[in-house]
């Protein structure tokens, strides 16, 4: 029982979860491993109504990383409520619900619905998507749109809502002060940074979208001193992401203050990706003078007498 | 349950102008049974390249627990696995995606395989396939120019080959289409592989029923992140070329 | 005579230079290449006084970059205007002089002072340092700041003004063109983005200053969409940089938009990075339809009815 | 004008746990002739990873084009570098920074070497020399643990030579400190590299003058990044470590 983590709504076994997109509604993953060994499952970002997504090309590999614009490409509240969610209910393992909208009302209608299936266990706005014209990253920038975006789905919600910040701002913290004043029961961070390739035959970008949202190695050390900056300015926990491989970077950003960890595009690389991290960061727990790896959160500055490892 | 596997290279040669032929061996050939699909490789440990590569299965020779594939030498990822050596491990997730249907076509079926590029190597498999069930073929092979002209002798084993040359230094001149008029060839049904353009080609002047196989940018390979989908012509919704796919009936998706 | 670039105060024979706090003030370089070869010199950030920098470790590596947290050390204006700038007479080479300081008296004054070097054609105005307190990086991240800055400096300065951006912000077109008003001759882009990061065995960030510019390939997708969006906004030139390791990085930020590209990291890598990005380019440009590679800037964009490539 | 250069393989072994001795061949041997400089290696190309790794020049032989190092791997550049096997190429810059003084000694001058872990290597190359001038060397080598033990013969070869290990499992228990204190080794003057506390543990506790090999995290390694710099002791200036040291006369910079 080292690596239970309990976070508002969520009662994880284990800190580690996919991050939203890169897992889709889990069946395909579910052909490779049991779905129940994951900490949670945050799946597909939902709106209202189906959403075609942009055109392909939708992904292009940089160096470290790689850059998608699916466009937030989903079948829709209904169909997630009929489809997704009931088949998720046979895996014994929280459901966070990525929500995606372009207008308040929007989050709030998906929330207030999402929120009563029984296997989700908390949502996740996802106000920091760079690959949508509307709404998406436009709510992730203003402090005074997230916080009141963020009141307004409490209002409605009847899980927790986790909030998604992206890192394409100039100051982080003060997004996720606000939303932890507008009621967010925990954040998540981060989202993929703005990039964009060019096509050196063309000259043209890659991606139909122009640009795309950076995510994968690339963008980890960005992610640490974002969870390591905003862990010491709120006090509600932090889902940590962004450039996870393994278990040593899981640790990183459990250090610099997550309280869980989301996998993102590590999963297409090796669909095993959860699992394993999930092995041996119980094993490198270990080294740890731990009982708990809740005492790892934040450990890279709370105060403490003891040496932090072992070795 | 899907697995992955950390191959063993049992060879790996240049056929052609930038084009090799490499065998894996390993469990994984068990189950791949379908012509036409696909398998994701990681060609390195670490971040460089981050992304797998979708690769054709190309033939499987199941006694040997081999398959082979045929690729081209393009950017850092087929690089890498141009430089792997018999005896390294290169990891596999697959066999993915769905490959050409066979079970539909009557017996003693006459199927025509039109490949361009690196679009030929699937339809090997296929041709072997088919002719061992009884099927006939005959193949139209495209390619830029002699250099890169590859498997015409395999091919031809099989049944008539014809190939074509853009710049006309071998076989025919111009594309497969052309060669296909030329000769009037045509067939019980088509399946045919190779860049957008020659498949559009053929999926407007071809009047039998056919089987198309796509190339999309990818990123998981196997359904989940939505990178590869292509939108359905008839109906709103939209297919995935890595799980649906690679292969669909002439006229169900757009090209 | 296909590479020579002609931009505000700078003749240059071709369009790479190596990045400011990259190549010291050349003379380390000088030991392995005729500094001629060079397009440009941009030299480390100089700034009134001598400056210590920061505590070691200064660096740290990340996946597919590194993290640095110099501090701007340097000997101060009186030392690089006695020793560092004469020094450099002795090549064919037009000087950029990086400033950096607190407040906007400082960069007045060093301005005011480097431009009278008989080779110092021109100034880039570090305005998004992330290794300081002072100064630096909040000059880079709001607008008005940033415009009054450069307009004061123009005021004193003998020589064009380049300013050279942040990233870590929300909108950098709008700092763009607000030192674009203040009447900025060029912009250069990007500085580092802000990152971190923990060392696992004692939990503590590896860098002393905590965090850290993060610099290399992992960022190219970021220099590359900002300059591609900066480019269409604004008249003025860019220089751009970030990430640039090899004569195809080089062509990818001139298509989005640089007329000239500087490089950082890769010098560490590679002592000879520049001149050998030097000879490649020219090389490839063998494969483009333009007499020019003037003719390349922006063409990610731009509007044209030839392709673009011979191949 | 300097160099960098592809230099081969010619040997590549495991000498303790964890430990690696590896000979690089190629011209630029003939210009390593300061012991105590060090190397920027560069074990990979592309970005993984993407800095060089600063190596010390444990041992030259200049007829068979050839130098040696002995280093610890540690993380991702040195286990890169201990995967490199006989012919494969290491892409070196160097030598670079400034070695063991010599110039200044007596003639049949005693000097104590005193390394510690990985800071032994470039005290071989220095005792070969002095020893070849004519001095004599004592050398005091410290390890963890009796696995971790290396060069211990190389160096009796070349003069008494007394290991400590911090468990006590090989040789005497305690640090390089404690043997020099409990033998009463001295000399005309020291040579040492090592950890951060050995290194001031020896500064502060050595009668006799030095000389000390630093450590730090480096960026360009040849003076121009300006990553590796240590604070002056009695002047308000800094030093790099790359170019200025990393060999230090004791007293000059802040351990
Ligand atoms: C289902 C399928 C089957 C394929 N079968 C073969 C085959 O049998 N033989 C063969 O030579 N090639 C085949 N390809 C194309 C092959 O995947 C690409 O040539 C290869 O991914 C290029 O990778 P790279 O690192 O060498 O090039 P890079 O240009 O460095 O690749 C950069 C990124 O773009 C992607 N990419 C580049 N070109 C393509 C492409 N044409 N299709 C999909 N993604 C691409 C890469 O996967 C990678 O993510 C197939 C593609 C698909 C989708
Ligand atoms: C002048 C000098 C001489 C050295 N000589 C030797 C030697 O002869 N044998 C030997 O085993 N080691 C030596 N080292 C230490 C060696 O450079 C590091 O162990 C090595 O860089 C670790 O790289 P890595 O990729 O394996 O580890 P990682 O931890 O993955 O390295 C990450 C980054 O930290 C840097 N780094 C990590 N540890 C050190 C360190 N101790 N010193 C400097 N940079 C470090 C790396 O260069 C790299 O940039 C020397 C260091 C210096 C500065
Ligand atoms: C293909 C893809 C699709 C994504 N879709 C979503 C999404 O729908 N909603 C969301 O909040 N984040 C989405 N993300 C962002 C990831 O959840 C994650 O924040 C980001 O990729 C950083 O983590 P990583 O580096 O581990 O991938 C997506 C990322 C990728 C690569
Ligand atoms: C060690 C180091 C020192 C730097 N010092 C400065 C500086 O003094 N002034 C400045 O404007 N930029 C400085 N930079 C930023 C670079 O000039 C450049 O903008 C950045 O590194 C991105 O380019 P790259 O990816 O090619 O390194 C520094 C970068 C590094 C790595
Ligand atoms: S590649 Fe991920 S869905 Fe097809
Ligand atoms: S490592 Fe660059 S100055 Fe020493």
């Amino acid at each position: 029982m080292k690596m239970n983590v309990s976070l508002p709504g969520l009662d994880l076994k284990n800190p580690i979860m996919p991050a939203s997109g890169c897992f889709g509604f889990g069946k395909e993953y579910s052909e490779f491993y049991d779905l129940s060994k994951l900490g949670a499952i945050c799946v597909k970002a939902v709106s209202p109504l189906m959403k075609r997504g942009n055109p392909t090309p939708r992904v292009a590999e940089t160096p470290g990383g790689m850059l998608n614009a699916i466009g937030l490409q989903n079948p829709g509240l209904e169909s997630v409520m009929e489809n997704e969610l009931p088949w998720l209910e046979r895996f014994d393992v929280p459901i966070i619900v990525n929500i995606a909208g372009n207008t308040i009302e929007e989050y709030m209608d998906v929330a207030r619905v999402v929120s009563k299936a029984p296997n989700v266990k908390a949502v996740e706005l996802n106000i920091s998507c760079p690959n949508v014209k509307e709404g998406g990253i436009a709510f992730g920038t203003d402090p005074y749109i997230a916080k009141e975006l963020t009141a307004r789905v409490k209002d409605v919600c009847h899980v927790p809502v986790y909030v998604k910040l992206s890192p394409n701002v100039t100051d982080i913290v003060t997004i996720a002060k606000a939303v932890e004043e507008g009621g967010a029961d925990g954040l998540s961070m981060i989202n993929t940074l703005l990039g964009m390739r060019l096509d050196l035959k063309t000259g043209k970008p890659i991606l139909a979208n122009e640009t795309g949202g950076l995510s994968g190695s690339a963008i980890k050390p960005v992610a640490v001193r974002m969870i390591y900056t905003v862990s010491q300015q709120v006090s509600i926990p932090i889902i940590g992401m962004g450039g996870v491989t393994n278990a040593d970077d899981a640790l990183e950003l459990i250090l610099a203050g997550a309280s869980a960890v989301a996998v993102g595009t590590q999963n297409f690389v090796d669909p095993f990706a959860c699992p394993t991290i999930i092995e041996e960061l119980e094993e490198k727990l270990k080294d740890y003078h731990v009982d708990h790896i809740g005492e790892l959160t934040g450990r890279s500055w709370r105060p403490s007498l003891q040496p932090l490892t072992t070795r | 349950m899907k697995k992955v596997e950390a191959m063993t290279v049992v060879s790996q040669r240049t056929i052609a102008n930038n084009i090799y032929e490499c065998s894996l061996k390993g469990d994984l050939v068990s189950v791949m049974n379908e012509p036409g699909q696909f398998v994701h490789l990681k060609v390195t440990d670490g971040i460089e390249p981050t992304l797998r590569r979708p690769i054709s299965i190309c033939s499987v020779d199941t006694n040997e627990r081999t398959f082979t594939m045929v690729y081209r030498v393009e950017g850092i990822g087929t690089k890498k696995l141009s430089h792997k050596l018999p005896g390294e491990r290169v990891n596999v997730l697959g066999p993915l995606g769905h490959g050409f249907p066979m079970e539909e076509l009557k017996s003693e079926s006459h199927c025509l395989l039109v490949g361009g590029g690196i679009g030929v190597p699937p339809l090997y498999e296929l041709a072997k396939q088919l002719t061992s069930k009884g099927h006939s073929v005959t193949a139209v092979l495209g390619f830029r120019s002699k250099e890169d002209v590859f498997y015409e002798r395999e091919f031809s084993r099989l049944g008539p080959t014809f190939v074509a040359t853009e710049d006309g230094s071998y076989g025919e001149m111009g594309f497969v289409t052309d060669v296909i008029g030329a000769k009037q060839l045509t067939g019980d049904c088509y399946y045919a592989c190779g860049p957008r353009p020659m498949l559009k080609a053929i999926e407007s002047n071809m009047p039998i029923p056919g089987f198309l196989s796509l190339e999309e940018r990818m990123g998981c390979g196997i359904g989940a992140c939505l990178a590869c989908v292509c939108d359905m012509k008839n109906e709103a919704g939209y297919r995935k070329v890595c799980s649906d796919g690679p292969v669909f009936k002439a006229g169900e998706v757009v090209v």
